[in-house]
């Protein structure tokens, strides 16, 4: 049965992806903008459409649609809208207005979409990819600037070595079980029933997924990538990418390899303290502040992964929760780096923020407030996402893990609360341009949700523990 | 027989991959590339996936490693000085290699397939019918969906080499078909007399305006031999 | 069905894969030999792939090795064409020479 | 629904922070979002301290139950409530915090002119997040109040502070977290083992002893920063000196109750028998910090420096009080934590006069100042006898029955308690007769003005609160009686069980 109307959310937007491509290549003059906004619009008909997708699977197995996916989808599908929402002003500002990007976007969220959804390493191996490729051009996408052309250079450079190792691995699991299916490797894998083979190719699979959320020991290309990237492609590799890969992550260890989670929670463990150490203290000394999120970034997946490495539904309950909440903070903090821009140059060192408490009291509100959410500081939002993935680690009893989380979010508290102090303590540096209005939306809506999170913490908790019930079982 | 010519096509593909690695000169590293892909493609032949070896050679050999050929040439490299660091990591990279090299073909002695593999199979093999028709019937419809994205990533591709590397020239004229369809007054339609040349028709040209006067910028000023006034 | 072993093939592919890894590593500065090791990588799974669909007689695996070669060829344009804005912009394909985005 | 017959409690809580929202709204030039501002924040926080007195006056002092309890489903199914409640212990600390905010807010009227509207914004959210602490009945609830309490201090430090402002900010927000979180890593354990969060439940809960013994530590970590003890107590002297006046009025009065709050709430009835192993720990860090504090204390230059360093020394006594575990302790702790809040609020406000009047804090500048401000120096001499526990006023009730207390346990400890008095009286005396007494050595000290009919106001209700505690101390230890007893009672028979079982 190839049951394809179960999959009708990616055949939508890939469909309008091809038309809305057209109608960018057709006429002659300028297209950025409305093309812009019809992506916007096919993302959020695909949102709907996800909300009222069934369950099961599709063409032979390849496909799944469950809870798990569908939350991960969202999630997705709203990264990327206010990713490319955010990149509007700034691209026509920078001279990026060519409606390539808002396509090449469009199917970036396509291929993530297909990740999450993906129930065969193939299907993996190919969502992947086109999210991939179209990350690479998107990164080099400010072609005149040559750390935009190295930015995308390295990424390439890593990412495809990336692909190349996780290929390996699947090519050596598939030996194994004679099957690409995950359903048929849960089996083939059932009852301690893995050879040295398998292991290998698991952990060659792991490294290559571990690239992809830029995890320690394979996130050297992020701080390069993030700063020599145009500021909205970093926004947007920051926040959708990230989520899709870890929802894949997730899905990967729990499916076909649950059978092996005394391996892989190992693996998970070390990369995920390696990642919060690296992330708390390689952040210290940065001065710009697109690094500084790189390295931010490194650290939250670290956070993130704890819960995986917890590899319980208490664990991958926290892991959803934080990467949600994760989101919302960095598309709020980019919203904010966006905007530094004087005398229409964009500025992104934290020495740019001085004083920005005086010249514009509301931006600096507003990121007060990412900051100290990213810092883990009640009630805002970030505090609960460390809430549940430490509970995690509680609960299963790894208390080294958690302690090294502890620690190191002291330390990276240090660098956050060093924006606010620059923000508010220091001598203003001169006000920022005027900003536009979809980035103070983009700003405010997701403070909001950072704010008052508090309010109704039950509606993502409830959400992400459906989800984790549809993936174990 | 076919023991020896699979040990000729693996020695040569193995020979070549390390020259693609080691040559001085990129171009001799594409060459051995292609090299490496005929080989591999040989190699297939004898696991009997004939389909992938045609494509190996047709795909890679045809159009990938043109690419490469044509982009290294088409840089003007200094490819002597981009070498500098290989004799300093050679030694360690050679060991790092030799490693991984080893722990994998450990793995490979102590392989065995799961249990059940073959029970778990998608697609066996179909007995009756050749490479080609057996994979082309899964590929267009089993494998649909997959099929179509991997459509997409080459569109992606193709649109993200456009968007990288395509300049609109503002020195070079280019045509614009558009432009020219829609200009009105450029094509006179007509019915010619029949036999008659140019000679009898003239050349037909679309009607010319005149020339607008200049402006004049300085009332009172002269310009000798420019002539502003006519 | 095959007159040498799976074992066979496996080793040339991790011949393949090793020198691949290895020529990322040794070639760090030259992009070009690295997108050619790349390729490697790709060929020595292929090679891989290839092998076990003959051993389990499964098309799945040859099906898997054809859209590697599909997604193969699109990335080796895309890497192809950032080297060329690369070198647009720099004059040179060098990539630890760059210290701009150090840190 | 509770004894007020409407959510009393979270209306009290959350009144500030409407009142943050309004001036957040002020639109206008600098001068009129100033005023309003000012007038905004004075209003909502008397308004805050009228309800709060509804408490005061509705609260029934005849039993340890929480009273006006309010409960709300938050997260069900993990055992999260929004529980707010009262007892003995906590409902005189709530009344402190509304009482200091509106006489913080006083205190900065003119002091405080640049970015007076984010000024009263953080100290709006700051009495919102000290009210609530003090009211959860919730451990995350209280966690995150707890937490959130360092974000507008943080600010009001930085912001409002002294030349080293930066650098206090960051001592004081970093060492507060590293013990929170580990405090976090405790609650989380708390939370696993015993299936909900909620406080009361929580208290009836046997921690296995191990448990107990890990929990502690990690409590004892987070509350001894907070308290602070001797030798996390560092961060405090550089925070007392950079903030403004009213941030260490409200970091003395109140912020370094929070620690101590901690210890009864948590670590005294959730784990007693640690408590008690761990007893001669505190027992001898509480000795060092009051005799090695009020040594440093008698060598300081800066006034503010040495009030820091006699908070350390006073909240010493408290914790002491607190691990006698005898009714009396507890008691003379709980009423020391009140009587220490309103005097050393009082002291550093008295420094804040002098302070604004000549810009600087160092003893050496001044002397005679009472010949040139004799109120001023009437009531300066009022708050110093208060904190050297002269009889008849704030100070002395609870340190006498501190001492009582910690000699039914171990005369030594009593012995080091009584140290503290007496070094106390030391520095304060010395404090005082070198600012007040002498001659006048400065000239420009002769044209300083007396107190302003706004200070006047302002200190008022700490005189009058000064007096009336060390007169009819029973009027508050009242409020406390009934819930000491229990909690001691309580402590006895975990004991006696834990004992039992261990023969």
């Amino acid at each position: 049965m190839l049951n394809w109307t179960l999959a009708l959310p990616e055949i939508v937007l890939g469909v309008s992806g091809l038309l809305i491509l057209l109608g960018g290549v057709i006429p002659k003059k300028e297209t950025f903008f409305p093309v812009s906004m019809a992506v916007v619009g096919a993302l959020v008909v695909t949102a709907v459409l996800v909300l009222g997708q069934g369950e099961g699977t599709a063409f032979l197995g390849q496909y799944v649609s469950d809870d798990f996916s569908r939350f991960a989808k969202i999630l997705i599908l709203l990264g990327a809208a206010l990713g490319l929402v955010l990149a509007l002003d700034w691209n026509e500002k920078q001279g990026l207005g060519r409606f390539e990007f808002s396509v090449l976007l469009l199917f970036a969220t396509l291929g993530m979409m297909v990740m999450v959804s993906a129930n065969d390493l193939i299907a993996l191996y190919i969502g992947l990819e086109l999210l991939s490729l179209s990350l690479y051009v998107i990164a080099a996408f400010d072609r005149d600037n040559p750390r935009s052309a190295e930015a995308g250079l390295k990424y390439f450079v890593l990412g495809a070595l990336a692909s190349g190792l996780l290929l390996y691995g699947s090519s050596l699991v598939y030996g194994f079980a004679g099957t690409t299916n995950f359903d048929r490797l849960a089996d083939a894998l059932s009852g301690g029933n893995a050879g040295t083979g398998v292991v290998v190719g698991l952990v060659f699979v792991l490294a290559g997924l571990a690239f992809k959320v830029s995890a320690v020991p394979f996130h050297m290309w992020t701080p390069d990538v993030y700063e020599g990237a145009p500021t909205p492609v970093t926004a947007f590799f920051a926040t959708a990418p990230k989520v899709a890969a870890i929802a894949l992550l997730m899905r990967v260890l729990t499916g076909p390899f649950g059978e092996l989670a005394a391996q892989w929670g190992q693996v998970i463990w070390v990369v995920s303290a390696g990642s919060m150490i690296l992330g708390a203290f390689a952040a210290i000394g940065q001065r710009n502040i697109k690094r500084l999120m790189a390295y931010s970034s490194i650290g939250h997946v670290g956070y993130a992964l704890m819960g995986l490495a917890v590899a319980n539904d208490t664990g991958f309950r926290g892991v959803l929760v934080y990467m949600a909440i994760y989101v919302v903070m960095n598309l709020g903090t980019f919203a904010v780096i966006l905007s530094m821009r004087r005398q229409g140059r964009a500025v992104e060192n934290i020495d740019d923020l001085s004083g920005l408490g005086r010249t514009d009291p509301g931006m600096a509100l507003w990121m007060a407030v990412f900051m100290f959410s990213m810092a883990g500081i009640p009630p805002l939002a970030g505090f609960f996402g460390k809430l549940y993935v430490f509970l995690a680690a509680v609960q299963a009893g790894y208390w080294t893990l958690a302690i090294i989380g502890i620690l190191t979010s002291v330390v990276a508290s240090y660098y956050y609360l060093r924006i606010v102090k620059v923000m508010y303590f220091d001598a203003p540096a001169g006000a920022f341009d005027a900003r536009p209005a979809s980035v103070s939306i983009v700003m405010v809506g997701t403070g909001l949700l950072t704010l008052l999170f508090f309010l109704f913490p039950a509606v993502l908790i409830g959400a992400a523990q459906v989800a984790v019930a549809s993936l174990a079982g | 027989m076919i023991a020896a010519a699979f040990y000729l096509f693996a020695a040569v593909l193995i020979a070549s991959a390390v020259m693609v690695v080691t040559s001085r000169n990129p171009v001799h590293s594409v060459l051995f590339l292609i090299l490496a892909f005929f080989n591999a493609a040989a190699l297939f032949l004898i696991a009997g996936a004939e389909f992938l070896a045609m494509i190996l050679v047709i795909v890679y050999v045809g159009a990938v490693a043109v690419l490469f050929l044509f982009v290294v040439m088409m840089l003007d490299v200094d490819f002597a000085a981009l070498r500098q660091g290989f004799q300093r990591y050679a030694p360690v990279g050679g060991v790092v290699g030799a490693i991984l090299l080893l722990e994998l073909l450990l793995v490979f002695a102590t392989w065995r397939f799961a249990t059940d593999a073959a029970g778990l199979r998608l697609n066996p093999t179909p007995g009756d019918v050749e490479n080609t028709r057996a994979l082309g019937r899964i590929l267009y419809t089993d494998y649909v969906w997959l099929f179509q994205l991997s459509g997409l990533i080459l569109l992606v591709a193709m649109i993200g080499a456009i968007v990288l590397t395509l300049r609109g020239k503002t020195t070079t004229k280019r045509q614009n078909v558009a432009a020219q369809v829609a200009r009105s007054g450029s094509v006179n339609l007509r019915q010619p007399p029949l036999g008659a040349g140019l000679g009898e028709i003239g050349i037909e040209r679309p009607p010319v305006e005149a020339p607008k006067p200049k402006q004049v910028e300085h009332a009172g000023g002269h310009h000798g031999g420019h002539g502003g006034h006519h | 069905m095959m007159a040498v072993g799976l074992a066979h093939y496996l080793t040339v592919g991790a011949i393949l894969f090793t020198l691949g890894v290895l020529g990322i590593f040794l070639n760090r500065k030259n992009v070009i030999v690295i997108l050619m090791s790349v390729e490697l990588i790709l060929l020595s799974v292929s090679v891989n792939l290839v092998a076990f669909s003959a051993q389990l007689g499964d098309l799945t695996g040859q099906v898997f090795a054809m859209f590697i070669l599909t997604v193969a060829a699109a990335e080796a344009a895309i890497g192809l064409a950032i080297v060329v804005i690369y070198f647009r912009n720099r004059g040179t394909i060098e990539v630890e020479d760059v210290s701009t985005l150090k840190g | 629904m509770n004894a007020a017959g409407f959510p009393l409690l979270s209306l009290v809580t959350f009144l500030p922070l409407a009142g943050a929202f309004i001036i957040l709204m002020v639109r206008g030039d600098e001068a009129t979002v100033a005023s309003n501002a000012r007038w905004t924040a004075l209003w909502t926080s008397l308004i805050t301290l009228a309800l709060s007195l509804i408490l005061w006056a509705r609260f029934d002092k005849g039993t340890a139950e929480f009273q006006f309890v309010e409960r709300l489903a938050w997260l069900p199914e993990y055992g999260v409530a929004y529980h707010m409640g009262v007892d003995g212990i906590s409902v005189l600390f709530i009344l402190l915090s509304t009482l200091l905010t509106p006489i913080c807010i006083l205190a900065s009227w003119e002091s405080v002119q640049s970015r007076v509207r984010e000024y009263m914004v953080a100290f709006l959210v700051l009495e919102s997040m000290m009210v609530g602490m003090f009211a959860a009945l919730d451990f995350v609830l209280f966690y995150i109040f707890f937490e959130a309490v360092l974000i507008p201090m943080f600010l009001i430090i930085g912001v409002w502070g002294g030349a080293r402002r930066v650098y206090a900010a960051f001592k004081f927000f970093l060492y507060t977290l590293a013990g929170s979180l580990l405090m976090l890593l405790a609650l989380l354990a708390m939370w696993f083992h015993a299936g909900t969060t909620d406080i009361p439940t929580l208290m009836q809960t046997a921690f296995p002893y191990q448990m107990q013994i890990w929990l502690f530590l990690a409590f004892f970590v987070s509350f001894a920063v907070k308290v602070p003890m001797w030798p996390v107590h560092t961060w405090l002297p550089d925070a007392h000196v950079e903030a403004p006046t009213a941030g260490s009025v409200i970091l003395a009065g109140v912020l370094l109750k929070m620690g101590a709050y901690g210890f009864l709430r948590f670590s005294v009835p959730m784990l007693p028998q640690a408590s008690a192993d761990f007893a001669p720990l505190i027992f001898s860090l509480s000795v060092v910090a009051i005799v090695y504090t009020s040594l440093v204390a008698l060598a300081q230059e800066d006034m503010k420096k040495l009030i820091a360093y006699s908070s350390v020394a006073h909240m010493g006594i408290v914790t002491l009080g607190i691990f006698t575990f005898t009714h009396q302790g507890i008691s003379g702790a709980l009423f020391t934590m009140l009587s220490h809040g309103v005097v050393s609020g009082a002291l550093f406000l008295c420094v804040g006069v002098l302070y604004d009047r000549v810009h600087s804090r160092e003893i050496a500048r001044y002397g005679g100042v009472a010949k040139i401000m004799p109120a001023y120096a009437l009531i300066f001499m009022l708050f110093t006898m208060a904190s050297v526990a002269l009889p008849g006023t704030a100070g002395f009730p609870g340190e006498l029955l501190v001492i009582v207390g910690a000699f039914k346990v171990n005369p030594w400890v009593a012995l080091g308690a009584t140290m503290g008095m007496v070094l106390g009286a030391a520095y304060m005396l010395y404090l005082y007769r070198r600012v007040a007494f002498g001659r006048v050595t400065r000239d420009d000290l002769r044209s300083l003005l007396d107190l302003s009919p706004r200070e006047v106001a302002v200190f008022a209700p700490l005189i009058l609160l000064t007096l009336w505690m060390g007169v009819y101390p029973s009027s508050f230890l009242d409020f406390f009686e009934a819930s000491v007893a229990a909690m001691v009672t309580r402590h006895e028979a975990a004991l006696g069980a834990a004992r039992l079982a261990g023969m």
